[in-house]
């Protein structure tokens, strides 16, 4: 089993690896597609911390990718902050947030949970809408942000950034692995199933999970950055309910808890609609038949995960 | 002739295959008890003579009808209760909502009077009619669970351990209450861990291992095997 | 010889999906009249169709895709998050963009493949306040908006240009696109006896918006934005319809010009349905410009049709005669403020119609 | 004997039903006791108030001689109590293995972000909580089927995973809710064993069990209550022959539930 | 004071409609722990198909009352139809799958008749014709009311209490909520879980088609992604009101219709949303399980 489980390891370091070339076969618009797709699956992979881990039904996830973009819109444009510097603050940020909108709804159950949280992704957008204070752009968004520096190297090119989007989706993995076999990781599972035996056991149930929504946060606020950072613009249509409704769909789609599960939902979600643009208005008719049919062949997620061995 | 004959039954889940062909026949009226270590399959036995359960192999035969692939609520309508391990009483439905439905199958007009014999019966649940069956005492549901499969007047009674979490006073009644039951005619069918109680119940008796029948006698020859002593009756004797 | 490829990047689905469909339907059916004129330089003209939806993300790719398919100009999009999100992309690639987005953003960087082919919302506004403060003289306005870029750049111009104009703003409230349900809003103004409503959002909902006032016996004067503009407004807001006031560039039945009345007619021969709105008119003109430089300088290089459309001193478009400034901002076209009559037609107000 | 658990006028109601009532008794150090009465006796209820599913209305309850009436589940586990349920609640999608990996949560001394850095010292914690739970499992007989998901086992060995559960959090005291439930009298009889080799690793053992082959046998102490209130207490012999305890309880058939 | 009155009926008006459409989503969930997110869009499809039969045949002429009437019955059984059809093909597949598995294929057909209502009907906005129901009005107290907006308000009430008795003092009734708790068990007691379900499919989307009507029969628009939005309202008030329960979809229903109203009118348009939604979240936080839902404490 131990051996299988590194070959698992290898084929996925070799793909990564592998994705590093994809700006020298892909004509721009797919290394573009393939820069959002890193972008998505970070993010997808940050509601899988909340929702296919510990089992919280997250519905206003986007709110967490949009206070990243946000604050790095801000920031760069109106302080000249560089956009490498902003993305601690925006993980910072959105960490926060998640921490603070989550202690209050903790003890919400399951689908009460869900609409608070699409009732926080309203609020979110919103708020952006209504320009508070001024810094927010109201619903034109910010444009004009930077690009990212690093040793003074411009990453303007589409492939620079994708460069830059591909490591830290290659980062997040590593740390998504690690969460698999630390006890905090576990922990999250032990909610998921039965909050009242974890507890019997010790487990903190408001600490366990207020962390959760915090780490679960913070990727999606890295995510964030990136993305306005791949569009130079952010707007709050980016972040409404229906982006959230599509993050958590990848992860039940791809296999909750699943790391492959959830790297082929965000494909299956996001590149393959850019395939069949062809279909023009026949397209989303055809994907929710897919979707469908994805469910009812594989109830468990296209890659489900695997039960750890001993 | 014999209401329940069952004839090489397969059951799986999935590779695990739980049942590898077991056959045994139960006449009318008599009381019929398989004992087995844990895992044996006796609760797959009980869920697929109801129907809640695919099979993979073999027959089941109720009054002369091949039941086989019946579905469940048709085989409740013939005349098969059961109560199952685990209890499964509806947890958000009121004690008496619980003892209705075990009528369902039954004219709406004759379900009060049988649910007024399950309270005598069962003092307890009647002192509880109106709380919700999830949050009674683990007993209490066990004794919930009982009184539902009665109410359903079976022809053919299966009952799933029904001694499990019961004080010993409450299981001596409800034994002395399945005796009298079966001496109105009704075939009973039953699982036990308590298995001297069960054999002194039962006319006779399978034993079940892993999934076969590895034995069969009458109730007092089994009670009497010292190979039975040894298994499953434990020191109970010493 | 090649084709020369053009760009439609618009919402073929989604919300939008009506007013994507009918710009992506314009631009294929001039291409194919001209198409059957022998086309243009000598060669054909391809169309290629993205869909966005509307969106900032699938907008981004949309453009890449466009500009490595080679196309020499892009009509669209129709929303200003989706054109604000590819405008970059087509000003780095150096090609032409000309979509009716009016958002200010889309001016800010200078850009000079961006061309406005909807009126800006600063000319609207500047007119709608001359016309409610100066001509009807009213004394109290009441300024509704729903929360899309677009209408809220126009409330808030309007705005600016009512009190610039010493004009009396006496609330200015939001409402929720497509959720229909405006009485609480509308039954708020009521109270503050307005004697216009301005309402800067789409047809869809202010149809309903008037029809709501007229059943909570609100006496205002329902003032329209362009978007108000629309075949359905009159159906949607049903008796109450007659006496609207819409503020826009002529309708197209109205336009003066042969080519307006002919292209409607086109339009509906071939798909059987009127076009969804005067966007659809406006796109088409981008369409036409573009078509007009390129046979003009008998070239498709980016820089010379930059240079051609900037220079235009007036440009014959559907929806009226106008001319591109250094910005891209589209110029000179006249505003006119018209009555929905009770049979779902437009009579010109003002500026009081002169014959010929 | 140093009294490891006491109990001091605890009760609670649901609704108008008075289910534990002035109930006061003491677990010592070392020993073990049962706690039996009829079904809906309030046996259940009394251990989630010491586990602290359920707040006590009244009384209080000590641990080691400090107040902990009210604690929360998570808080009451640090004090090295630990518990079965009377319905078995297993983690159900995770193997044995991880089920009773589960009970050593508290011993991890590691941080969340060494955990997501897979920092060295987080690593070498795992390895030997992994161990220590492979030697629970070994004890309690259960490496065969380590990795099988645990749900799917026959309901005794369930029942053993549980107990294997509350062992990996090296407690002081459990709590077992009906551990024989579902088990024949061979298997008891085994579960019996089991109960004394825990109690002779240091642990203090509390328990609820209508099988009186297992309560009579084990138990040091025996506590019995009815309707929420004790009746009786004393050692097996005493409790046996308790006419009011065989009257509410026991029964006077002659055979089996008695013959032990 | 008309002001505030009118405000009470403009919020009971939306409530009424939220409710209608919340019935539906209950009674499925109910029984299926399924949110159905694509119950809005089944009411759409509704407000199409009767649509269709109003202008199709009326030839631009008065449709009378018959023709209504047939619009309604025709349209319910549609999409009646279409719940059980949908019943079979994306959730009873996924009966034993974790329930979310049910939720994302329901995702999925909430596009799927989304795009479908557009494909087939187009893109633009429909509108109904307007003289279908009487256009009275009432004024009381200086606030105004329509006929329809009465029908709205007692259509939903009638509905409400029909399905409160059907599912609570019937035996049927009590059979679906026990196959709503426990399938297995349920099929014990001899009842046909699958015919359990199917009825809900019938009765839930029914309902659906009753509430898409009214709603376009108030509003006269209709257009293909309208049935997202109602739809979201609907579980949000399902939700406030405590899920699977039906006067606490009632009640959520018009709750939200009156917090938006009073949001809208009082406090501020421009925060409309974030006020509702606010009080949503801080109504749950004092009432985790909605106004009405069930609180039995889990027994260990
Ligand atoms: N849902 C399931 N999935 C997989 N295997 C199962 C499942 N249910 C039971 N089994 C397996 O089938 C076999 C028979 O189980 P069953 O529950 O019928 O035994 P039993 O005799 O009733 O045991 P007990 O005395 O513990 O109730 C066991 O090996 C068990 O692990
Ligand atoms: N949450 C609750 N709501 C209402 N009544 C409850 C609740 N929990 C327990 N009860 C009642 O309190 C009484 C005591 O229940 P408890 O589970 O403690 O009994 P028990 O002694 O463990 O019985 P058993 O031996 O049958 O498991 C029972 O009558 C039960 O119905
Ligand atoms: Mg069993
Ligand atoms: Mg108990």
């Amino acid at each position: 089993m131990r051996g299988f489980k590194l070959d698992g390891l290898k084929l996925g370091a070799l793909l990564w690896a592998a994705g590093l070339a994809l700006p020298f076969a892909l004509d721009s618009s797919w290394v573009s597609i393939a820069a959002f797709f890193a972008i998505y699956a970070i993010t997808a992979l940050s509601e899988d911390v909340i929702l296919g881990r510990a089992g919280m039904f997250d519905m206003g996830h986007a709110v967490y990718f949009g206070i990243g973009a946000y604050v790095t819109a801000i920031l760069n444009t109106t302080l000249n902050v560089p956009i490498l510097l902003t993305l601690p603050l925006a993980m910072l940020l959105a960490a926060a947030a998640g921490a603070l909108l989550s202690a209050p709804l903790i003890r919400l159950r399951g689908d009460y949970l869900l609409v608070a949280t699409i009732g926080f992704n309203a609020i979110f957008v919103l708020a952006m809408q209504n320009n508070p204070g001024g810094i927010t752009g109201g619903s034109d968004g910010i444009t004009g942000i930077g690009v990212p520096s690093l040793f003074g190297l411009q990453l303007e090119s589409q492939s620079a950034m994708f460069w830059l989007d591909w490591v830290l989706l290659g980062l997040v993995l590593l740390v998504m692995r690690n969460l698999d076999a630390c006890e905090f990781g576990r922990a999250l599972r032990y909610l998921k199933q039965d909050e009242l035996a974890a507890s019997t056991l010790g487990v903190d149930a408001r600490k366990v999970k207020t962390l959760a929504f915090a780490l679960g946060a913070a990727l999606a606020g890295l995510a964030g950055t990136l993305f306005a950072v791949q569009l130079s613009t952010v707007s709050p249509s980016s972040f409404v309910f229906t982006e959230s409704v599509t993050l958590f769909a990848i992860v039940i789609v791809g296999g909750q808890g699943s790391i492959p599960g959830v790297l082929l939902g965000t494909a299956l979600m996001f590149v393959v609609p850019q395939i069949f643009r062809g279909l023009a208005e026949y397209r989303y008719f055809v994907f929710g038949i897919a979707m469908i049919a994805v469910m009812v062949l594989r109830p468990q997620g296209l890659l489900p995960r695997r039960r750890s061995a001993a | 002739m014999s209401l329940l004959t069952i004839n090489d039954l397969r059951v799986a889940y999935g590779q695990i295959e739980a049942l590898k062909g077991v056959s045994l026949t139960v006449a009318a009226g008599e009381v019929v008890a398989i004992l087995g270590a844990n895992g044996a399959g006796k609760t797959t036995l009980m869920r697929a003579i109801s129907g809640l359960l695919p099979k993979t192999g073999g027959t089941i035969g109720f009054e002369g009808t091949d039941i086989t692939r019946t579905n469940a609520d048709r085989i409740v309508r013939l005349g098969i209760a059961q109560s199952p391990e685990g209890r499964r009483v509806f947890g958000t439905l009121t004690v008496a909502e619980n003892l209705k439905l075990g009528g369902f199958t039954r004219p709406a007009g004759e379900i009060p009077a049988s649910v007024e014999a399950i309270y005598a019966m069962f003092p307890r649940l009647a002192e509880r009619r109106a709380q919700f069956a999830g949050t009674l005492s683990g007993g209490e549901q066990q004794m919930l669970a009982i009184g539902r499969a009665l109410v359903a007047k079976p022809k053919l009674l299966l009952l799933d351990e029904p001694s499990l979490g019961l004080a010993p006073i409450i299981i001596q009644s409800i034994f002395r209450s399945l005796r009298s039951i079966a001496d109105t005619g009704v075939t009973i069918l039953i699982v036990e861990q308590n298995a001297r109680a069960a054999l002194k119940l039962a006319d006779r008796g399978y034993v079940l291992e892993v999934g076969r029948i590895i034995h069969q006698d009458n109730a007092s020859n089994l009670l009497a095997s010292g190979q039975m002593q040894e298994a499953y009756l434990g020191r109970a004797a010493s | 010889a090649p084709p020369i490829k053009i760009g439609v990047q618009a919402p073929i689905t989604g919300t939008y999906a009506d007013e994507g469909q009918g710009i992506a339907r314009a631009v294929k059916l001039l291409a194919a009249q001209q198409n059957a004129k022998g086309g243009l330089l000598g060669r054909k003209i391809e169309v290629i169709t993205c869909d966005d939806q509307g969106e900032a993300a699938q907008a981004a790719i949309c453009a890449r895709q466009l500009v490595n398919d080679h196309v020499v100009a892009v009509i669209g999009s129709y929303t200003s998050g989706a054109a604000l999100a590819a405008e970059p992309i087509y000003a780095r690639a150096d090609v032409i963009q000309t979509s009716d987005g009016t958002s200010n953003e889309l001016l800010k960087h200078g850009y000079k493949t961006w061309f406005g082919n909807a009126a800006p919302n600063s000319a609207e506004a500047k007119f709608t306040a001359h016309y409610l403060v100066d001509v009807q003289h009213y004394k109290k306005i009441a300024v509704l908006t729903d929360h899309s870029s677009f209408a809220t750049g126009l409330a808030e111009a309007v705005v600016a240009d009512v009190k610039a104009a010493h004009g009396t703003i006496v609330d200015k409230s939001f409402i929720n696109a497509g959720s229909q349900n405006f009485s609480p809003v509308l039954t708020k103004l009521k109270a503050l006896q307005p004697d216009a409503l301005y309402f800067s959002g789409y047809y869809s909902d202010g149809g309903l918006i008037r029809a709501q006032m007229t059943q909570l016996g609100m006496k205002a004067t329902f003032v329209g934005g362009d978007a108000n503009q629309n075949v359905a407004f009159a159906k949607i807001a049903g008796a109450a319809a007659a006496g609207s006031i819409i503020i826009n560039v002529p309708a197209p039945a109205d336009l003066p010009y042969p080519v307006a009345k002919q292209f409607v007619a086109d339009y509906k021969t071939k798909y059987g349905a009127l076009p969804p709105s005067v966007f659809t008119l406006t796109n088409a003109d981008g369409m036409r410009a573009v078509m007009q430089a390129i046979a003009a300088t008998k070239s498709v290089k980016p820089a010379a049709l930059e240079t051609y459309l900037h220079g235009m001193k007036s440009f014959q478009g559907l929806t009226g005669t106008f001319a591109w400034n250094a910005k891209g901002e589209r110029t000179g076209s006249p505003f006119v403020a018209f009555e929905v009559q009770p049979d779902g037609s437009y009579k010109i107000l003002y500026p009081t119609p002169t014959a010929g | 004997m140093t009294a490891l658990l006491e109990l001091d006028g605890i009760g609670i109601s649901f609704g108008g039903l008075r289910a534990v009532d002035d109930l006061s008794f003491t677990v010592n150090q070392g020993q073990i006791v049962g706690l039996i009465g009829p079904n809906g006796a309030g046996k259940t209820t009394v251990f989630n108030m010491i586990t602290g599913v359920y707040k006590p209305a009244s009384g209080t309850i000590r641990w080691q001689g400090n107040d902990i009436t009210g604690a929360k589940p998570a808080r009451i586990a640090t004090l090295g109590l630990r518990r079965t349920f009377q319905t078995i609640r297993l983690f159900a999608d995770m193997s044995v293995f991880e089920n009773v990996r589960a009970g050593c949560h508290l011993a991890a001394r590691q941080h969340w972000w060494q955990g997501l850095l897979a920092l060295p010292a987080q690593r070498r914690e795992e390895a030997e909580l992994a161990a220590r739970t492979h030697d629970i499992l070994r004890r309690l007989d259960l490496e065969g089927v380590a990795d099988t998901p645990a749900t799917s086992l026959p309901y005794g060995v369930q029942r053993r995973v549980e107990l294997a559960r509350t062992l990996a959090g090296q407690p002081r005291l459990i709590i077992l809710d009906e551990p024989a439930a579902g088990l024949n009298d061979a298997e008891s009889a085994a579960l019996n064993d089991t109960i004394f080799m825990i109690r002779d690793t240091g642990v203090t053992i509390l328990l609820v069990e209508h099988d009186m082959n297992v309560v009579m046998q084990v138990s040091d102490h025996i506590v019995v209550i009815n309707f929420g209130r004790k009746i009786a207490e004393g050692n097996a012999t005493a409790i046996r022959t308790n006419p009011a305890v065989i009257e509410a309880y026991l029964g006077r058939d002659d055979d089996e539930a008695t013959a032990a | 004071m008309g002001t505030f009155i009118q405000q009470i009926v403009n919020g009971l008006t939306v409530g009424g409609i939220y409710a209608l459409i919340a019935l539906g989503y209950t009674m499925v969930y109910g029984v299926m722990r399924l949110i159905n997110f694509a119950h809005g869009d089944l009411c759409i499809l509704g407000a199409f198909v009767g649509l269709t039969m109003l202008t199709g045949s009326a030839g631009g002429g008065h449709p009378g009352a018959a023709l209504l009437l047939l619009a309604f019955v025709v349209s319910i059984i549609a999409i009646a139809v279409a719940g059980v059809v949908l019943e079979r093909i994306a959730y009873r597949p996924l009966r034993k799958a974790d329930r979310l598995a049910a939720v994302v294929s329901a995702l999925g057909a909430s596009l799927m008749i989304e795009n479908g209502i557009m494909l087939v009907w187009g893109p633009q906005v429909h509108v109904f014709p307007s003289n279908l129901l009487p256009a009275t009005t009432w004024h009381v107290a200086g606030a105004t009311i329509s006929f329809i907006q009465v029908m709205i308000i007692l259509a939903s009430l009638v509905l409400m209490a029909a399905l409160y008795l059907f599912v609570n003092h019937t035996r049927f009734g009590t059979a679906i909520r026990a196959a709503a708790i426990d399938q297995d068990a349920a099929r014990l007691m001899g009842i046909n879980v699958n015919r359990v379900i199917t009825s809900v499919f019938i009765i839930g989307p029914g309902l659906g088609a009753i509430g898409g009507l009214f709603i376009g029969i108030y509003y006269r628009e209709a257009y293909f992604t309208m049935g997202w939005t109602y739809g979201l309202y609907a579980f949000i008030a399902a939700i406030l009101g405590g899920i699977g329960n039906i006067p606490g979809a009632m009640l959520g229903g018009v709750l939200l219709g009156l917090f938006n109203a009073f949001a809208a009118g009082y406090v501020s348009s421009s925060w409309q949303d974030a006020i509702t939604f606010g009080l949503l979240i801080v109504i749950l936080l004092v009432r985790p399980t909605g106004l009405l839902g069930e609180r039995v404490a889990e027994k260990v």
